[in-house]
């Protein structure tokens, strides 16, 4: 709620910091992860296990059970926008540990997914994805590793799609059928803008 | 012979290939034989690609095991992360008919389809399965002992986790990767926090460099206080971590560690009379010469 | 069976529950359908069926039309059976002449959201009602005398009280107890909250009494084999295991003069075999001829016959006693009672399961039990807490609540274990008490202190020191060289990781039921909660007796109590298993089984179908026909149910009742 | 009503101790199911007469649901045992008169499983849908 301060400082200062259940939340939210994240969310009763056991916990900010509280209570934007949300090492010993049987881990993942939908994506995941389209691999060969190879009595080529390059229009396809390419270099490009 | 289509995903190939080629010679050696798997690709990356579109990741994963599937054999890979993908995926299209045709659908633009013919297994657990190979077994193929050297685990989080969806029992306090390591003639040392993640996972490595070299900084204070000489793990993006992390946590933090990290693999091969050249050991960012001098 | 054939004449009776029916059952519908149906003469409708006037209605309407039979139409025979038989024999009809149809516990409130769909099943429910109904017949139920004896089994707090109880109200009871002392887990404990008087101290009076009741017929180291019989004439058979030693009574009763054990202890001290004490968690030594602690009763002393290698320096030592008998066997006993008391109890859940604490895995983290034996003066330590470890006192104890409880992962429980909250409140209390300046930290997610000063003591303790942190342990490390544990967890109150180096920590596990209770209600035939629980026949209105009549419960057996509630519901369960013995008699409902002896063909293929051996063959009148014997027979019916020739009547379920309901449904109804 | 969605019948035949118990539990519960099913109480499933089934069948009734406790826990004893062999034989029966055994179902629900009679109730109904009207009842139009 605007206060109508004439100081633009002042209005950010002073804004609201209410909670406010009935605006604030998106009812969806919920629903969307615990459809894509196969987990019953919505069960958490905050004890604190998974930030207990979370490795990034004590060396950011990070709290993953805050990511579930939000996730109960529908705080998609204060969710999604947090760079926190890309700290999670997916290591699931949160998984393993929840009382309640939630995977708070595959929740994360779910969140991740939505956020890539508004184009909140850290660059190094866009790159990942334009390795596998060109190359079927997300750390492809190089000259220095096939010299080693060849040593090795091995091949230069992996038997991957390295080796039979005519499999990489197959996984363009999957690739394409999600657009997940054009979206790559379309957020990559407005990045170098 | 057990025979078995091998996946080989990214890393092992591409950076660690000695990993690649031990696994081939070591396997054969207790009686797996590793069958190429023609045409397959990144596996795809679980924190990667699961980050951002959980359609893609299975449809990609279930293109790689439906190759298998083309060659009637189960599938056997050397990396926890593949291991996530490819196992998970199969195991959850098996259940879930509703994600089999999402994926099938998208399969049926190149003519493939998923059927849930094969099972996914990581080569270091048909290594310690009794029916396949068993520790006896590995014990017996040993020609150089690592005897005197003091080897420490780290299993990896994928491998294990989440336990509800592998077959393993434990994810706190495992103890058969050790076994396996102990029968090579090492001993396999216990250090605190040995289940901690290596910190690479989840896309934090390309995040958040320095974040995730924290992680593994903290493994390697652990696992130097139990005075190992070499660490072991079944990942190649864990050895990544912990091979080049040793360079780029000196590089950030100023501190050098000087730890060699050998994929299981190696060490097998080590052990059963590969030489250091035939496994690329010199690819290896940390020199395990301290290592090796202590075998050789 | 066939006096006169008389058309029947039912009265329907359609209930609202306020709006638990009415809400989405359209009763009036069902009330004009009911009228609409064959042999019914009334049917009426009202807002609670079981109120006063609701039963005045049945009563007024039996008279006024003549009616045969009574339908209600309302919640579950279960719960109202009773109150509408009642009302049917009040309005001077026999009281098996009613029938219920269950329109609310498996219709209303299952089908809350298809008023259509839920009056339909309604109206179907009636029909097949009124189809009973009419073939219902004047039954009457038999009376049998009640043994004037009763038995408890366990006897921890709660069997010890109900047996005193029952005792004293001049009952003679049995007190059945597995292992050799009667005490159960309260005799473990060292301070009970919020109180804080001493365990041992309030409990040993009453162990001392019913070892010397003259109504109590004290049975240790007994098991029960075997159950027969039925409410008011249980017949049990008791397996007394060998115990290698004859109390004084025993002894006298063989002959032996002066002789039997009287606790001299003169026999362990030379027994050469040594094992852990099960009584301290194994933290103590015993002898292979023991007892758990010197307050036991009866102070007899036992032969652990497992460890136990015959070299017969006990037997020497014991002399002209001659109490030791190391060939000793089991031997059998049967009992008659007319009403049985199960207080089985609980044991630890196994919280080495719950990998991530580290229980026994590393040596300093124990369970809460294990913490009251290190606590307790007359424990291992003689009350001295130290660390498993190095025998160091601690100076800092994480205390971790539910260790294993609230956990659905399944491999803990999903229960709340109830107590533990308390007396780990009580620990932190007792390290502060005991060891100046040990500070103890309690990681929860609540504290339940829900008793009478249970919050008072949760004051007492805050404001005595005590660290609370509100967050689940995630797991606990284990430094190698010093041993001390680290306790991680977020402290969800700041939002940040804890990492607290402790000395000791304390899991307070969940609980479960004890080993033996699946075997000892399969035995007395009481059914269990899903988690294993016995189950009682109600949860609110009746929750210490159980569906099978006779048998109550009292204690942790039925579900997580604390000291309080164990007692205050063995002495609910001893009240109400002394009612059918002190009324002298009981009647059993009149389901028996009867011969058709005109179709009997005599092939006894229904005797081996009984359970209960209530069914004969004999002769008469030159045939060969089945008996059967009332008062043995409980009427499930098994036995109608294989009768190739249809020779069988079961009372109250008929087969032309059963096949007129079937009929109702399937061939009635709106054409 | 034959324009109507087809509403099968069914009738279930369950003992007092265990499912009718568990099927009140659902109630108190509120769990909720399909109405479909019709119940018949006895006090034990030992008690229930195959030809109580085939006249439910002869009748028309396209399934026939017969719940009791668990094995183990049955209040007389063995009575669900008995059922449950003469289920297994009845099922071979009905095959042999062109009736899919699927139609006849036993379970077992104990007092506390209120979820699972649920769950049993949206399975019957379901079943029995796919199945269609019982071929009885067809030859009888």
């Amino acid at each position: 709620m605007a206060k109508g301060y004439n100081d633009p400082a002042m209005e950010e200062k002073f804004q609201d910091r209410y909670f406010h259940a009935t605006t604030e939340t998106n009812p969806e939210f919920i629903k969307e992860i615990e459809r894509l994240g196969r987990t019953h969310a919505h069960m958490c009763f905050q004890c604190g296990t998974c930030t207990g056991s979370c490795p990034s916990a004590p060396r950011s900010s990070y709290r993953i059970r805050k990511f579930m509280r939000r996730a109960v209570l529908g705080l998609e934007k204060e969710a999604l926008t947090d760079p926190d949300l890309w700290l999670c090492t997916t290591c699931y010993s949160c998984a393993d540990r929840c009382p309640r049987d939630i995977a708070p881990t595959d929740v994360i993942m779910a969140m991740r997914n939505l956020a890539f939908k508004e184009d909140i994506v850290p660059r190094n995941f866009l790159k990942t994805i334009q390795l596998i389209y060109k190359t079927g691999h997300g750390v492809p060969n190089n000259d220095a590793n096939r010299a080693a190879r060849l040593k090795l009595g091995l091949e230069a080529e992996p038997e991957t799609t390295h080796k039979y390059p005519e499999f990489i229009p197959g996984i363009q396809k999957i690739l394409d059928h999600y657009d997940m390419k054009e979206t790559a270099d379309r957020i990559l490009s407005e990045g170098e803008q | 012979m057990h025979e078995y289509a091998f996946f080989l995903g990214c890393i092992a190939p591409n950076r660690y290939p000695g990993c690649e080629a031990a696994a081939i010679r070591t396997s054969r050696n207790v009686g797996i034989e590793l069958l190429p798997l023609k045409g397959a690709s990144c596996c795809p990356a679980p924190g990667a690609f699961g980050a951002v579109d959980l359609r893609v990741w299975y449809a990609m994963a279930a293109r790689n095991i439906c190759l298998a599937e083309e060659m009637g054999k189960d599938i056997t890979l050397i990396c926890n992360g593949c291991y996530k993908s490819i196992y998970e995926v199969n195991e959850r299209l098996k259940e879930d008919d509703e994600l089999r045709d999402e994926a099938n659908e998208v399969l049926a633009e190149i003519d493939m389809e998923f059927k849930g013919s094969v099972d996914v297994y990581h080569l270091a657990e048909l290594y310690y399965d009794p029916k396949v190979c068993g520790v006896e077994k590995i014990r017996e193929s040993v020609v150089r002992p690592l005897d005197g050297t003091k080897i420490a685990v780290h299993y990896g989080c994928h491998l294990l986790k989440p336990l509800k969806e592998r077959r393993f029992t434990n994810s706190e306090n495992p103890m058969w990767i050790e076994e396996l390591v102990d029968a090579l003639g090492a001993e396999a040392v216990q250090y605190r926090n040995k289940m901690q993640c290596c910190g690479a996972g989840g896309g934090v490595r390309g995040f958040d460099l320095a974040h995730s070299l924290d992680i593994t900084n903290e493994k390697m204070i652990n696992i130097a206080e139990a005075g190992a000489d070499a660490l072991t793990e079944v990942c190649p993006f864990c050895q990544l971590q912990f091979d080049r992390g040793q360079v780029e946590i000196k590089d950030k933090f100023g501190i050098e560690w000087g730890l060699p990290v050998l994929h299981y693999n190696e060490l097998l091969g080590l052990a059963q009379g590969m030489s250091p050249q035939e496994l690329a050991l010199d690819l290896h960012a940390i020199d395990c010469k301290p290592f090796l001098d202590k075998i050789l | 069976m066939a006096e006169e054939i008389k058309q029947p004449r039912i009265g329907v009776f359609v209930c609202h529950c306020g709006t638990n029916i009415a809400g989405t059952i359209d009763v009036e519908a069902v009330k004009d359908y009911a009228a609409t149906l064959p042999n019914v003469a009334v049917a009426d409708h009202y807002q609670y069926m079981c109120s006063t006037p609701g039963q005045q209605m049945i009563q007024d309407a039996i008279k006024e039309h003549d009616l045969t039979g009574v339908v209600v139409a309302a919640c579950t025979p279960r719960l109202h059976e009773p109150t509408f038989r009642t009302a049917t024999k009040e309005g001077g009809l026999n009281p098996f002449r009613f029938e219920m149809a269950n329109i609310r516990d498996q219709n209303s409130w299952v089908h809350m959201h298809d008023a259509e769909g839920a009056t339909e099943k309604a109206k179907d429910a009636v029909r097949i009602a009124v189809a009973k109904a009419s073939l219902l017949e004047d039954l009457y139920p038999k009376s049998v005398p009640v043994e004037h004896a009763a038995m408890v089994v366990g006897a921890g707090v709660g069997g010890i009280q109900a047996a005193l109880d029952l005792a004293n109200a001049g009952i003679k009871t049995y007190l059945i107890e597995k292992s050799p002392t009667v005490g159960g887990r309260m005799s473990q404990l060292d301070k009970t909250f919020p109180t804080l008087d001493c365990s041992q101290c309030i409990l040993t009076p009453k162990m001392v009494d019913v070892g010397r009741h003259p109504n109590i017929e004290l049975h240790t180291y007994t098991e029960v084999e075997a159950v027969d019989g039925y409410i008011g004439n249980f017949e049990i058979t008791l397996r007394k295991k060998a115990r290698g030693v004859m109390s004084q009574d025993e002894a006298t009763a063989k002959g032996i003069v002066g002789g039997g054990c009287n606790g001299c202890g003169d026999c362990e001290a030379v027994c050469p075999v040594i094992k852990p004490n099960p009584f301290e968690l194994g933290m103590a030594p015993r002898k292979a001829i023991y007892i758990y602690h010197p307050q036991v009763v009866p102070l007899v002393y036992t032969v652990d016959f497992d460890s136990c290698v015959k070299c017969g320096l006990c037997v020497e030592a014991c002399g002209d006693k001659k109490a030791i008998d190391l060939e000793m066997e089991d031997t059998f006993e049967t009992v008659k009672v007319g009403s049985v008391i199960l207080a089985t109890g609980y044991e630890i859940f196994p919280v080495e399961k719950k990998r991530e604490w580290g229980y026994k895995q590393f040596d300093n983290v124990i369970t809460s039990l294990e913490f009251e034996r290190l606590i307790c003066a007359s424990g291992p330590t003689g009350g001295h807490l130290v660390r498993p470890s190095d025998g160091e006192t601690p100076m800092k104890v994480a205390f971790l609540l539910c260790a294993g409880s609230r956990d659905n992962t399944g491999v803990g429980k999903p229960y709340c274990s109830r107590f533990c909250c308390m007396y780990s409140l009580k620990h932190a209390h007792q390290v502060m008490e005991k060891i100046p300046g040990c500070q103890p930290y309690i990681f929860y997610m609540d504290i339940r202190s829900f008793g009478k000063m249970y919050e008072e003591f949760y004051y007492r303790i805050q404001n005595e020191g005590a660290k609370f942190i509100r967050g689940r342990v995630a797991n606990i490390l284990e430094d190698p060289k010093t041993k001390n544990l680290h306790v991680y967890a977020e402290d969800t109150l700041l939002g940040r990781p804890v990492d607290i180096e402790v000395d000791m920590a304390v899991l307070a596990a969940a609980i479960q039921p004890a080993a033996d209770t699946d075997h000892v209600r399969h035995l007395f035939g009481v059914s269990c909660s899903q988690d294993g629980w016995l189950l009682e026949a109600h949860p609110k209105l009746n929750p210490c007796g159980t569906t099978t009549a006779g048998i109550f419960l009292a204690g942790v057996c039925q579900g997580p109590k604390d000291i309080p509630d164990t007692v205050a519901q063995a002495e609910g369960a001893a009240s109400a298993a002394s009612i059918p013995i002190h009324m002298g008699k009981v009647d059993l409902e009149p389901y028996f089984a009867q011969c058709i002896e005109e179709k009997c063909a005599g092939c006894g293929m229904c005797v081996n179908q009984c359970p209960y051996s209530a069914l004969d063959l004999i002769e008469k009148d030159g045939r060969t026909v089945m008996h059967v014997t009332e008062a043995k027979c409980k009427g499930c019916g098994t036995c109608g149910g294989f009768c190739p020739g249809g020779a069988i009547y079961m009372q109250h379920f008929t087969t032309p009742q059963i096949v007129a309901q079937i009929d109702a449904f399937l061939l009635g109804g709106e054409e | 009503m034959a324009e109507e969605e087809w509403q099968p019948k069914i009738i279930a035949i369950i003992c007092n101790w265990c499912s009718y118990a568990g099927a009140d539990l659902a109630g108190s519960a509120r769990t909720q199911y399909p109405p479909d099913v019709r119940a018949i109480r006895v006090m034990c499933t030992g008690r229930v007469d195959p030809l109580f089934i085939m006249k439910a069948f002869a009748d028309g009734a396209d399934g026939v649901l017969v719940s009791g406790c668990h094995f183990g826990d049955c209040h007389y004893i063995a009575g669900n045992y008995k059922c449950a062999k003469r289920m297994f034989l009845l099922k071979s029966v009905l095959k042999d008169l062109g009736i899919d055994d699927h139609r006849l179902r036993m379970t077992f629900v104990s007092a506390s499983e209120g979820a699972k009679w649920a769950m049993v109730m949206e399975d019957v109904v379901k079943t029995i849908k796919e199945l269609g009207p019982s071929p009885i009842n067809q030859l009888k139009q």
